[in-house]
């Protein structure tokens, strides 16, 4: 099942205003930049970004902030982008904070079908408000809800043209779990192969999941 | 020796052989540096790798291979990387023998707080909620004291990062020991008396005989 | 041409291009001989495999690479393997756009009972209820009636399998469709009339207008 | 963290009669067959064994079945081995059905520190009886807990003496998953290779979750 590589361009085109958007990348490593810039360059704006941070000013996820393009953002840690919190106190931004485990588990969640996660973190924090807590062989846990979004963008190593993927040591992070869980997803491959190169034991994300790959630049 | 050197230093003693241990960013980072010799620690980076080492030299560092606070490292024999939900599929599970994590309060119970400060920053809680619900040991490493207060108080005024105490607390006056029925002041800093110690801490303490000095690693 | 050939073709034609499909073992497996030409499928095996194909030539086979029933398989340029935590995810998680399941009853209710008889058989449900409840459409072939009792039943007398109904059942006398209001026949096979089929049927069924015959792939 | 192999009698010493063992495999495909002969050849007794499935007689955890080694199988399938069937119809052997993608989620909750899972499978089926239905976002879900056990018996393709793991294709099914959730695993690779010859991105499971390598027939 080839499909041919678009631009970057293209894959801005296909995040529309509004929509929910879950990105890859720790600190920016493992982002897919070319796609995060052709959406600064389209004007995008009102999006909902879920991932793990927002960076630094000036690296991943963080240039779309800047740029004004992001309404909310699901994340677990803000504290490295002061441009996050000056939006956020001067109410341009509005943030969620999970915790990464939570998150990466409650986006798992979403995209394997699951009703929620039940979890230890966070109990007797502000984090539980408002939640169920559920004992399980007499144990505790915060009834966490799936995340699922509109669209995903990854970052990944290598693709083939079934849009099967690889990744990169710490640039792999929450991109193999994003994969499962948006109705689009959009991955940025550092190179593209033809099928039949990646040995099956090497993919981590199936094509099958894949509905569009960037090209690199030319 | 500064504040921050006395607090890795004890630190390092609390590494076992054949363990795997998590650093916080900032203070706890440096316990690196202070590993005894004797001693075989694997580290953990949230973001997804076992087994790293120091920076490369410059110009060989790759964009890929980051701590959790961006900063380039290297792999070492038989280091492993892996996706988000995975790294805390092993800290929330119990595979995570130690956790080392800054603070901005401990109370009496041992809970910890270093998330948030009302009001004023919101970094938010990243790996630190999952971290402290799943490490089998949760050590805190911070300075005893902030700005002429303690750092150790009666009941957490911050949003607590977890309701489950923590193991241990390590200061540049003390090593403090969350029990049922509260801290126990089980070392004190080279050169400091017990008496100085009590006179810097808000929180009750409870002295049991003797309080030996702390030994540091090298 | 006999009943399972009858039943496989008919089954074949409900193929969507650039879809990822499933065959359980038996009956099912037949489908996989009568993909039309033009339609390109990925065939998942729930032990871990997307992309596989026929057996390799005798004394070339990989004990590591067998299908859900132990035989032995090939992987297909793209082939993509993974362990079952992931392979569940994807049927669980709505990414499987078919499955094809036997079956020892359906009832007027659309729902399937495939995998126990009590008493008498109980092999287990496998993965069954996980497709049934994930896949996003589940079609049942089946012969019409075993040992001269109709296997389409008003009301499941065996242990169902989900209560999801299912979304389509092919028989060697028909093709019905679970609907809110009961079992519709939608086509009879070749050579059989209404009446032949309403009479090979214990459930009601709806008949509205003209019932055409099925339609078999090549 | 160098290990050294041991024999696979000495593994199947380390398992005590009346254990709980997670096993590898499917259909016997990635099963630890050298650790099952040698727990056949010392007498195992009273074990409860969970996995996918019980194999076909001969083949498998099918050994441990008619040697007597198992008191209780909790497996999603049956169906293969008539011996399974005989024992348990005698009386001799307990068996509890698990929905196959369940299991493998149960597993892993149960070494990732959650409280359980909560799934639409087996809704409206007897799988659900007895268990807490929760509603989440307007659906239904049944909780199912968590499982670990005490020994974990897993096949891998490659490891290095660090007992970090590779798997090969088909073979790879429950092992990844069953080495988070026990309390000793226990490793059969094909091959032992030195500390640093795998690449990091290319281990599933990394060593510190390894107690155990059994080495290779002389």
């Amino acid at each position: 099942m080839h499909r041919r590589a678009i631009t970057a361009a293209r894959a801005a085109e296909l995040i529309p205003d509004g929509a929910s958007v879950l990105f890859g990348g720790f600190m920016g490593v493992g982002t897919p930049m070319r796609i995060v810039d052709a959406l600064v360059a389209r004007g995008a704006r009102g999006l909902t970004i879920i991932g793990n941070d927002t960076a630094r000013p000036g690296i991943g996820v963080g240039r779309l902030i800047e740029a004004g393009c992001v309404a909310k953002a699901i994340v677990s840690h803000i504290g490295t982008n002061p441009v996050t919190q000056q939006k956020m106190m001067a109410g341009q931004l509005a943030v969620e904070l999970v915790p990464q485990g939570t998150l990466a588990e409650r986006i798992r969640a979403g995209g394997a079908g699951l009703g929620g996660v039940l979890t230890p973190t966070g109990l007797g924090t502000v984090v539980a408000e408002g939640k169920r807590v559920i004992e399980v062989q007499g144990r505790d846990f915060v009834l966490e809800e799936p995340i699922t979004a509109d669209v995903a963008i990854l970052h990944a190593h290598e693709a083939d043209y079934n849009g099967n993927l690889t990744y990169r040591l710490t640039a792999t992070n929450f991109n193999p779990v994003i994969a499962l869980a948006a109705r689009s997803v959009i991955a940025e491959p550092e190179e593209i192969v033809p099928v039949g190169v990646i040995p099956p034991d090497h993919v981590r994300t199936p094509g099958i999941l894949v509905d569009h790959l960037v090209e690199r630049p030319r | 020796m500064d504040a921050k050197e006395i607090i890795a230093r004890r630190v390092a003693l609390e590494l076992r052989d054949r363990s795997l241990v998590n650093l916080g960013i900032g203070l706890p980072t440096l316990v690196a540096r202070h590993v005894p010799p004797e001693i075989n620690v694997a580290f953990q980076s949230e973001n997804g790798i076992i087994g790293f080492g120091a920076p490369p030299p410059e110009g060989m560092e790759d964009p890929n291979l980051t701590d959790a606070g961006g900063g380039y490292i290297s792999a070492l024999p038989g280091a492993v990387s892996f996706d988000s939900a995975f790294s805390f599929a092993l800290i929330r599970g119990g595979h995570l023998d130690m956790t080392v994590l800054g603070g901005l309060q401990v109370d009496a119970r041992g809970r910890l707080a270093n998330w948030m400060v009302p009001g004023k920053l919101v970094p938010g809680m990243g790996g630190a909620m999952d971290l402290v619900a799943g490490a089998r040991r949760v050590v805190v490493a911070m300075q005893h004291a902030a700005r002429g207060e303690s750092k150790i108080v009666p009941e957490l005024t911050l949003p607590p990062t977890s309701a489950r105490p923590v193991t241990l607390v390590v200061t540049d006056l003390a090593v403090l020991a969350p029990t049922a029925d509260g801290l126990v002041l089980r070392e004190r800093a080279p050169g400091i008396s017990v008496a100085q110690v009590l006179a810097a801490t808000a929180a009750p303490l409870i002295v049991e005989g003797e309080v030996p000095e702390m030994q540091l690693a090298a």
